[in-house]
């Protein structure tokens, strides 16, 4: 077993949710695709940690984690205000600003 | 293995402490403090934590520590000069946050909802802004002067989501505002990935997070570098797309748009300088032995930045959305610094930081003076004979645009000069190239500004400068006689840049 | 060499009265013409001082300077504001002060009524002050100040009465063509300086010795040039015609007996140039006989008084150029005719001007005819220059003319018979068409005007006539007597051997007297035995309709040089507009179209901005993975 | 001995006086203006009998750290050339504010303004001369323009602000390659002993040729642009015509001298070498600029476009002065800046009196001037004459110096040069013929002659213009040290006279 | 890479077919999140995904980070992102065509070169040195490793992530928290307040769904006396979530009434 198949996993999901956040439309499901590349980062942190030897890798995983968390409170809230008052989750919709 | 009780010095952490200690204060002002006595109460801790800081900052402008917080920040002279340059910069933008009118009475509230308008009658105000302004510049402070991956990505964080908040919280065209606010959380938390994304292969070509440690595995240069390459491409998208470089500045017309205009002012000049010096460190103490392999990179970066930037804005009829642009070819002149990679490019970084974050500052709060009946007045074709009408506000933006173009006597131009010149100094001649003759693209278009104002006959259309109030006033008087004293006399900065510029490693 | 103080009150006195009419304006008009009479007047006592000064010293001590201040000194180049006042320019002196205090008399009361009179002294007297100035200089730069000066003048003068669009043309076009020839006397000092170092005369002299030919000839030609301009010489001989639109007194003085002389002067005074310079020499030869026939020529077909005059007077400038053209034996000659000439074609002008006078300023020559009983005293002096410039002995012209065309013989070969051939063909057509203009003007029957009633002129006009008659009469005598001239001139010149003679003198002057006969006989037949019309007839020879167009030179320079010259202007205009603004308004819209095409990425689509980042990584990865290959 | 600083002071000081003005006493204001602009102008006559002629080195020379950490001095002196050009400012500065007491009324703010920008201008013209500081020159240089650019833009007719902004684009432009330069000689100095910005010793500078092509081409061109040079002209004459006739005195009379100024002083002394290799190009474009700007005037049917045209025939004339390389092209270059300066101020001034009385600009609106305003056709015409380079005029001898200085070495220039007269001619006369001969046309009959104040600001100018055609001594005396000074610099003699061996 | 092989011991054959197993699974699912239409399901995707990742976590000896992925980041975030899903209507889904001309295209062909280059970089990527393996870091137990590092070293991004979740709770406050700026109205007052108002149509309350319409849905309004729909009939939350049917389906005028004419 070769602990570099993590490392291919951990960028196939990166490129993924790097993916998925360009083609989905719901804010909602753009936000989780953010966090599946955390979620990637992460990985690739715990099997470096595994190679390197030491905890400091599953350390910052730790920190992403928590960090991720204040996001989401923070990101999510900003969804549902928009969505409150343009009645859509749409990313397409929110183009005011533009040019 | 022994657990050993972290020491924390607590001295030379005291700026960003007293910040949060003044957010937490202000947390607690919106729940026990009176909604009339909330604004000024809020007002005068914030102010009072940042002047505290202030001070907290030049007490220890000498100092020179690793292991201020176990070894999570570097605290040397770049470091105090970074932030005190945030704190001024701070200071200066809250006597603009601080100016009625910006923001929302009431953020829950849907815009144009009956709620909306009790709470604007009944003069409500989000005085959360001045909490979550404070958390934002303790970020900021953190930013720079982080030494280790963790560290970096907290502070990144912590920066960036009060601003995220803060950009929907706009009064007028709450929509768009709000608009702001998901593009930049949205793209924002995209960039933080790649940014982390970035930081494993860091941690996983030097088995360290700290910067010590990825600058101890370049200099010794171990296998290649593959893991090493990647870890610069995705930390420098991170960083990249906070300074608002090509291709990653897409938010930031959007964005400076949308928001409100004292958090533009706030976000465009604090946060480029707590970027800027968090690569600059990070560039110059980590990366400096691989600049074969991110150099070549960042001038092709620096060069497409300022000319996109600077030819774009060329096309633009919003102010705000232009300044935007501006401040893109502005990124791309201060990646010189970076690339520079030698002292001089350091100290020149740090003076254009802070020319540029005072001026930009000073131009946004011009701004806000700009309104009609229904808030401010960003068009350009508005502007239109703004100096018959207001000469003085017409007259010191003119200021502040012709320190953006690098005038001499201004304080923009001593910083180009500054930077350009280590840029060369480091055989970066395309960069100055470039630079120059993006310089004289942008010229174009402040100069069209300056136009607008004094040499076309203003529309009678209600557009009027609103008197500045005495916040405004100090921040646009401030900003203003900075801005000429560096252009004029930037002797003693230089040297005090000078003086302290060099990162301990 | 002499130095004298009192050289620059010949300059000053002129110059100060055109100043002080100048800057006084109207509250002048009153004691104007009297002032600039008494300048000129007392510049010519001046002229009178130094002639007898210089009669009192042997000939080597003759000559006089007088250094005013450094005028330009850079590096080695050097020039003084230094006059120099020798056997030559003396006789300019005193011609220029007198014959110009003699006109400025006429011209009392020939302007008597113009409201601007007092501007015209003012003009008269700056004419003076560069003329003289022209002639004093001590280089070839301080003549060159003269040189323009006197241009400059001609140009207010022929301009006097500018509200008329085509007199303001007029002297539009002389100064110009003499700027064409300024330009040769700019390059002839360029090249001076940078061959010889030097620009004085007797520096030039000095260096002449040992300077190669082929720089000396440049010079020489480009000081022909240059007099071609100021002499109005082929090719630049157009604008003299066009010239008498300028009040009479003044084609008498610049047009006629001085400035045109110029070149004559300054061909000359280089004479050390042209002696060692044989190209040159024959290149003013060539011109000099071209010229005395093209201008003879036009003469013959004019109606007007004063162009028949005045292509008379370029055609007898020919005769001097020619004469100064045939070297040390030619300069004598070349001097006299100038001065013989300046009395009797003054005198003609003046005349011309006096019958404009009686005629209600009418200057057709038709519209005259026997005028002879009204102006008895215009007649008679103009009828004396007649005889003077037809060489009818021993009037005036027939001495200096005669020299000139005896010379031409023998100066050898082919070429004397070639030049003693058109001189005498000169003589010839000069007495038909001067004979044409006393027929016409005061002979046959009158063809006047309903309104005109000629009479005399008054005593102020006519007092000069009769002086200036008197010296027609009477110069060419005085001076050829015991080669007078020749010798008082002659220190200043290289020696000349004796050349062989073709013919003897006599036979000379007999055949210039045939050839006079002839031209006199000619138009005695042709406007004397029958009617002359009023209005000239159009059923003319192809011959005259090309002589009154001034042989096609106006055509020529209009189509050849104005025309494209104009082109070439609204051309560049458009160039400049469309092509170099055109070319930096392009950069400005290059720039502001590509940013209008660049803002189109900010579709305001959040995913689009994350697909750009995504791009910029991929790119990044790209350019590592590169790397890493 | 601080003269420079107080000089450059004086103005500054009035101009805060004209700004303590009340707005409504617009007289005060004018009158506080012209004060200041006489003082200096006095002053700089004083300083101008202090100065020693026959010393080469600079004199007046003071210094003050302003940037230590850039090696960047607050550096003041002056030679013979920068003393006459100095001197030219001074003098022009209170004509042009008597020429033009009514200029600023037109205009889109206060009288007060007007008068300041002015006096700001005057201080930066006289700093700009008197730099020998790279850097400081290069500041005030770019400084300078935002003055002209509000008074072109503020104070100006027709088309003002698109006027202004292409000329502050042009100069900007120009000044952005100069800072190119600057750079890389400030971090040459750096690896060479240290960053300086003093002019002597940037000249000691090791450099490669290419370099010094490069930076040498960073100056040139920033300078050709300000001294319009063939093809980078296409500014001056929007400028000139939409700005007021006293603008338009000190941007073509002063300001662009700064270029030919700058030439001579900074791309010369700077970079002798690539001075050398481009001589040729230069000189071409020089000859071309002559012919072509006067083809130019000839072509113009507005006033103010065509003397802006002339301009540039005349500019063309000084840079091929510069280039020729010999001590009389040079000290003629230098004697033209100066002649220029006042035959431009004269045909400027008169033509803005003529336009202002007439309400037009346009050449064909005018005529038969003579006899309505003969004072005013009268300066018109001696301004003409000034600028065909009359001989006994003061651009005579000038104009002849840098010719025959030219022909010594490049006898084909020179010789194109010299059709540029015959041009002149044309491009003078036909605008005297029109406007000031002929008939008088409708329009101008009632056209009112200058008046005492008029009298007296153009006076002065004619005065000097005739006064220097006949003894240009004084001026050449302090100029040809200077001028033979940068000619040995940069290891020239003048040719000796060849005796015809050719 | 062949120096990242790890000699992970007795572990490594099982270690080996967990991942096999589960890595196609995680992929799968992380594409699936990208290709269903409803948001639900893309978040039942993502907490599968996580899941997994917990597991792979646990596998490389990240036990407390395997916990704390399905406890906290599952557990918690994921449910936070389905009761903000609830919010914004739970079946909304998500039309999969593309409405930014050419950004699919691009955005697949950047995909497909990020990850492809990014593998290929990956399989040349070597580090120099062998992997370590974490026997000896977790010697004392993960949890105890994790714990030291994070009051030590990391005491202070520690301390300063409690900031960051300060400024969360704070956010979430500041945009969704209504504060209440009018005391609410008693009961009294409100009735008062129906019978004053100017008009007495709702004096009797609002009328209720379906009344005297062809269907009597919640989502379909009632209809007034004239046939024409009461909008005020409807819920206001269905209305927000748009799942109101066109009232103007069961406007009376509309129903075809001509059949009963007919013989």
């Amino acid at each position: 077993m070769d602990a570099a198949n993590y490392l291919y996993l951990a960028a196939l999901l990166f490129t993924i949710g790097a993916v998925g956040v360009v083609v989905r439309r719901n804010a909602i499901v753009v936000f989780m695709c953010i966090e599946l590349m955390l979620n990637a980062a992460n990985l690739a942190f715990v099997t470096f940690s595994r190679i390197n030897g030491d905890l400091n890798g599953q350390v910052v995983a730790f920190f992403t984690m928590v960090v991720a968390a204040c996001e989401v409170v923070v990101g999510l809230a900003i969804i549902v205000t928009i969505y409150r008052s343009r009645r859509s989750a749409s990313v397409d919709d929110a183009s005011l600003l533009k040019r | 293995m022994e657990f050993v009780a972290p020491v924390l010095n607590y001295t030379l952490l005291s700026p960003m402490l007293i910040l949060l200690g003044g957010a937490l204060i202000g947390v607690l002002v919106e729940a026990f403090v009176s909604k009339a006595l909330r604004p000024i109460t809020q007002l005068s801790i914030t102010l009072g934590s940042l002047v505290l800081a202030l001070v907290q900052v030049w007490r220890i402008r000498n100092e020179q520590s690793m292991t201020a917080a176990m070894g999570s920040v570097i605290i040397d002279g770049p470091a105090v000069l970074m932030q005190a340059s945030i704190i001024i910069i701070s200071i200066i933008s809250v006597f603009l946050i601080a100016d009625t009118e910006h923001f929302t009475a009431l953020a829950a509230a849907l815009p144009g909802s009956d709620e909306e308008r009790h709470a604007l009658q009944t003069g409500n105000q989000v005085t959360e802004v001045y909490p979550l302004t404070l958390f934002a510049v303790a970020g900021m402070l953190l930013f720079p002067i982080s030494s280790d991956l963790i560290t970096l990505f907290v502070a990144l964080e912590m920066l960036s989501l009060p601003l995220y908040l803060m950009a929907g919280l706009s009064r007028r065209r709450r929509l768009a505002s709000q608009e702001a606010a998901l593009k930049y959380f949205l793209l924002g938390a995209f960039s933080s990935a790649f940014f982390l994304f970035g930081a494993a292969f860091l941690y996983g070509y030097s088995s360290s997070i700290t910067f010590a440690g990825i600058r101890n595995a370049v200099v010794g240069g171990a296998g290649n570098d593959v893991f090493l390459l990647i870890g610069i491409a995705f930390l420098s998208v991170g960083l990249l797309f906070k300074v608002g470089a090509f291709p990653f500045h897409a938010w930031s017309p959007d964005v400076y748009q949308g928001a409100p205009t004292p958090v533009t002012a706030f976000m465009a000049a604090a946060t480029k300088v707590a970027a800027f010096g968090a690569m600059l460190r990070i560039f110059y103490t980590s990366f400096a032995n691989a600049q074969w392999s991110w150099s070549p990179m960042l001038v092709v970066i620096a060069i497409v930045t300022m000319l996109f930037g600077s030819l774009v804005a060329i096309a633009q009829r919003d102010v705000k959305r232009m300044l935007a642009y501006s401040s893109i070819a502005h990124a791309g002149f201060l990646l010189s610094g970076v690339i520079a990679l030698n002292k001089a490019g350091l100290e020149a970084s740090i003076f254009y930081l802070f020319a540029y974050g005072v001026a930009t500052v000073g131009g946004f709060a011009i701004v806000t003076l700009v309104r009609d009946s229904a808030g401010e007045v960003t068009d350009l074709n508005r502007w239109k004979g703004l100096g018959k009408r207001s000469p003085w506000v017409a007259t010191a933006f003119a200021i502040f645009l012709l320190s953006f173009a690098g005038i001499p006597l201004t304080s923009g131009f001593i910083g180009k000069f500054a930077i350009f010149s280590a840029a060369y100094e480091n055989g970066a001649t395309s960069v100055v190239i470039a630079g120059v003759l993006s310089s004289a693209i942008a010229a174009f278009f402040y100069i069209r500004v300056i136009v607008l104002m004094f040499f076309t006959d203003p529309v009678e259309d209600g557009t009027s400068v609103e008197i500045p109030s005495g916040l405004t006033s100090i921040a646009v008087i401030f900003s203003l006689v900075i801005t000429i004293a560096l252009g004029v006399f930037p002797a003693p900065v230089l040297n005090f840049i000078s003086d302290l510029a060099t990162f301990i490693r | 060499m002499t130095t004298s103080n009192s050289l620059v009150y010949l300059i000053a006195l002129p110059l100060l009265g055109a100043t002080i009419l100048l800057l006084a304006g109207r509250r002048a008009d009153k004691w104007g013409h009297i002032l600039g009479t008494l300048m000129s007047a007392s510049a010519f006592a001046v002229g009178l001082y130094q002639l007898s000064q210089m009669l009192g010293r042997s000939n080597e001590a003759r000559p006089v300077t007088q250094k005013l201040f450094e005028w330009i000194s850079v590096g080695t180049f050097n020039v003084d504001a230094g006059l120099l006042l020798d056997q030559l320019s003396i006789c300019f002196v005193l011609l220029i002060t007198g014959v110009g205090t003699l006109i400025h008399i006429y011209s009392i009361s020939y302007m008597s009524h113009d409201h601007d009179r007092r501007r015209f002294f003012a003009y008269l007297n700056l004419f003076i002050a560069a003329m003289l100035l022209l002639v004093l200089g001590n280089s070839y730069l301080n003549l060159y100040v003269g040189w323009e000066g006197v241009g400059l003048a001609s140009y207010l003068l022929i301009g006097f009465w500018n509200q008329k669009p085509a007199y303001a043309t007029a002297s539009k076009k002389a100064f110009v063509m003499n700027r064409i020839g300024d330009m040769g006397l700019s390059f002839a000092i360029m090249i001076a300086f940078a061959t010889l170092g030097t620009v004085s005369f007797e520096g030039i002299k000095a260096a002449s010795g040992t300077a190669s030919t082929a720089a000396l000839t440049a010079i020489g030609i480009m000081l022909l040039v240059a007099a071609t301009g100021k002499s109005a010489q082929f090719p630049l001989q157009a604008w003299l015609g066009d010239a008498m639109a300028g009040p009479t007194p003044v084609s008498a003085l610049i047009h006629a007996a001085t400035m045109v002389t110029a070149g004559v002067y300054l061909i000359t005074r280089s004479n050390f140039i042209f002696d060692a310079a044989p190209t040159a020499q024959l290149l003013v030869v060539i011109v000099g006989a071209i010229t005395l026939l093209f201008g003879a020529l036009i003469g013959t077909a004019k109606d007007d008084i004063k162009k028949a005059l005045a292509a008379s007077t370029m055609s007898q400038i020919g005769y001097m150029i020619l004469g100064a053209g045939l070297g040390p034996v030619g300069y004598a000659f070349a001097i006299m005719h100038l001065l013989t000439h300046g009395f009797f074609k003054a005198g003609m002008f003046l005349g011309a001007g006096s019958v404009m006078h009686g005629m209600n300023d009418e200057v057709n020559m038709r519209k005259y005819g026997a005028l002879r009983k009204f102006m008895p005293i215009t007649f008679a002096t103009f009828g004396l220059g007649y005889l003077a410039i037809l060489g009818v002995p021993p009037f005036a012209g027939f001495y200096s003319k005669d020299m000139i065309i005896e010379t031409a013989f023998n100066s050898g070969g082919s070429k004397g018979i070639i030049l003693g051939t058109v001189t005498l063909l000169g003589a010839g057509i000069t007495a038909f068409y001067m004979t044409r203009v006393m027929i016409l003007t005061f002979t046959g029957k009158a063809r006047w005007d309903e309104e005109a009633h000629p009479h005399e002129s008054p005593l102020l006009m006519w007092l000069p006539m009769v002086v200036l008659a008197v010296g027609s009469v009477s110069s060419g005598f005085l001076l050829s007597r015991g080669d007078a001239l020749v010798n008082w001139l002659s220190p200043l010149f290289a020696e000349h051997g004796e050349h062989s003679e073709l013919m003897k003198p006599i036979v000379v002057s007999g055949l210039a007297l045939a050839m006079v006969a002839i031209g006199v006989a000619i138009a005695f037949l042709k406007y004397s035995r029958q009617e002359v019309a009023a209005v000239a007839p159009e059923d003319v020879s192809v011959f005259t309709k090309i002589a009154r167009q001034d042989l096609m030179q106006d055509r020529f320079n209009e189509a050849v040089f104005m025309r494209t010259g104009q082109q070439l202007t609204q051309v560049l205009v458009k160039t400049d507009e469309a092509v170099i603004d055109g070319a930096v308004r392009g950069v400005g819209r290059l720039a502001l179209g590509s940013g209008s095409i660049l803002r189109g990425m900010q579709t305001g689509f959040v995913r689009s901005y994350a697909a750009l980042i995504l791009i910029g990584a991929a790119l990044l990865i790209a350019a590592i993975w590169v790397v890493v290959q | 001995m601080n003269s420079l600083t107080l000089l450059m002071l004086l103005p500054i000081i009035g101009s805060i006086a004209v700004a303590a003005t009340p707005k409504a006493n617009e007289t005060l204001t004018k009158q506080v203006a012209l004060a200041t602009t006489v003082v200096v102008a006095v002053a700089t006559i004083a300083m101008a009998v202090n100065f020693e002629r026959d010393n080469v080195d600079l004199q007046f020379v003071e210094k003050y750290s302003w940037i230590p950490s850039f090696g960047i001095n607050f550096a003041l002196g002056i030679d013979g050339m920068a003393l006459v050009l100095i001197l030219m400012s001074t003098v022009l500065a209170p004509i042009v504010v008597l020429a033009g007491w009514n200029e600023a009324h037109g205009g889109r703010w206060s009288v007060k303004v007007f008068y300041v920008l002015i006096l700001v201008l005057e201080t930066m013209m006289i700093g700009v001369f008197a730099a020998t500081d790279v850097f400081l020159f290069y500041v005030i240089f770019e400084a300078m323009l935002i003055p002209v650019y509000f008074l072109i833009g503020g104070y100006g007719t027709g088309q003002r602000s698109a006027a202004a902004v292409k000329f502050l684009i042009y100069s900007l432009f120009g000044g952005l390659l100069m800072l190119a330069s600057i750079i890389a000689l400030h971090v040459m100095s750096g690896n060479q002993g240290g960053h300086t910005f003093d002019l002597a010793a940037l000249s000691q500078l090791q450099m490669s040729s290419t370099t010094q092509n490069f930076l040498f081409l960073g100056f040139f061109i920033a300078f050709a642009i300000k001294a319009p040079l063939w093809p980078l002209h296409t500014w001056l004459p929007d400028a000139a015509e939409s700005a007021t006739p006293g603008t338009s005195v000190l941007l073509l009379g002063v300001l662009d001298k700064v270029g030919t100024f700058g030439m001579i002083r900074y791309c010369l002394t700077l970079f002798p070498d690539a001075s050398k290799t481009f001589t040729p190009m230069i000189l071409v474009l020089a000859v071309i600029s002559i012919v072509y700007g006067a083809f130019l005037a000839i072509g113009q049917r507005d006033l103010k476009r065509l003397i802006a045209f002339t301009s540039i025939s005349h500019f063309g004339f000084i840079t091929m002065g510069i280039f020729a390389m010999t001590s009389q092209g040079h000290s003629g270059a230098v004697l033209y800046m100066f002649n220029h300066g006042f035959s431009t101020a004269a045909l400027f001034l008169v033509g803005g009196w003529m336009i202002s009385r007439r309400g037009s600009s346009t050449i064909a609106d005018f005529g038969g001037l003579q006899r309505v305003t003969p004072v005013m056709a009268w300066s018109f015409f001696l301004a003409g004459m000034s600028s065909l380079a009359l001989p006994g005029m003061s651009s005579f001898v000038s104009e002849f110096l840098v010719l025959v200085g030219t022909f010594t070495r490049y006898p084909v220039h020179a010789v194109i040069a010299t059709f540029g007269i015959v041009l002149a001619a044309l491009y003078i006369l036909i605008p005297v013929q029109k406007a000031l001969h002929g008939p008088t046309t409708p329009g101008n009959e009632n056209l009112s002659d200058l008046n005492l104040r008029e009298k007296i600001a153009i006076a002065p100018v004619i005065a000097i213009i005739i006064a220097l055609g006949f003894y240009p001594a004084p001026l050449l005396k302090v100029i040809n040290p200077a001028s033979a000074h940068v000619i040995a610099q940069m290891g020239f003699t003048d040719p000796a006279p060849t005796n015809g061996d050719k | 890479m062949v120096d990242l092989a790890l000699a992970v011991g007795q572990t490594q054959t099982p270690e080996a077919v967990m991942f096999w197993i589960l890595a196609p699974l995680t992929v799968a699912a992380a594409l699936g999140m990208l290709l269903v239409k409803k948001a639900v399901h893309s978040a039942i995707l993502m907490a599968s995904v996580m899941i997994n990742l917990a597991f792979f976590y646990i596998a490389q000896d990240a036990l407390f980070l395997g916990i704390v992925q399905i406890v906290v980041y599952t557990g918690a975030v994921m449910m936070l992102f389905l009761f903000i899903l609830m919010l914004v209507g739970v079946d909304s889904s998500d039309s999969l065509t593309e409405t930014i001309t050419g950004l699919r295209p691009i955005a697949i062909t950047a995909a497909v070169g990020f990850g492809g280059l990014m593998v290929s970089l990956l399989g040349r990527a070597t580090l120099g040195r062998g992997a370590v393996g974490l026997e000896s870091a977790n010697s004392n137990g993960n949890v105890k490793g994790l714990a030291k590092l994070l009051f030590s070293t990391y005491v202070w991004p520690f301390e300063v992530v409690s900031a960051l979740l300060i400024t969360a709770a704070l956010g979430a406050m500041v945009l969704a928290h209504h504060q209440r700026i009018q005391t609410r109205p008693t009961q009294r007052q409100l009735s008062t307040q129906r019978f004053r108002g100017k008009s007495l149509a709702n004096a009797a309350g609002l009328p209720g769904p379906g009344v005297f319409a062809r269907h009597n849905a919640v989502d379909v309004p009632a209809l007034l006396p004239d046939g024409t729909p009461a909008q005020n009939s409807i819920n206001a939350t269905l209305e927000a979530r748009g799942d109101m049917l066109n009232s103007g389906v069961f406007e009376l005028g509309k129903v075809d009434t001509s059949a009963g004419e007919e013989k």
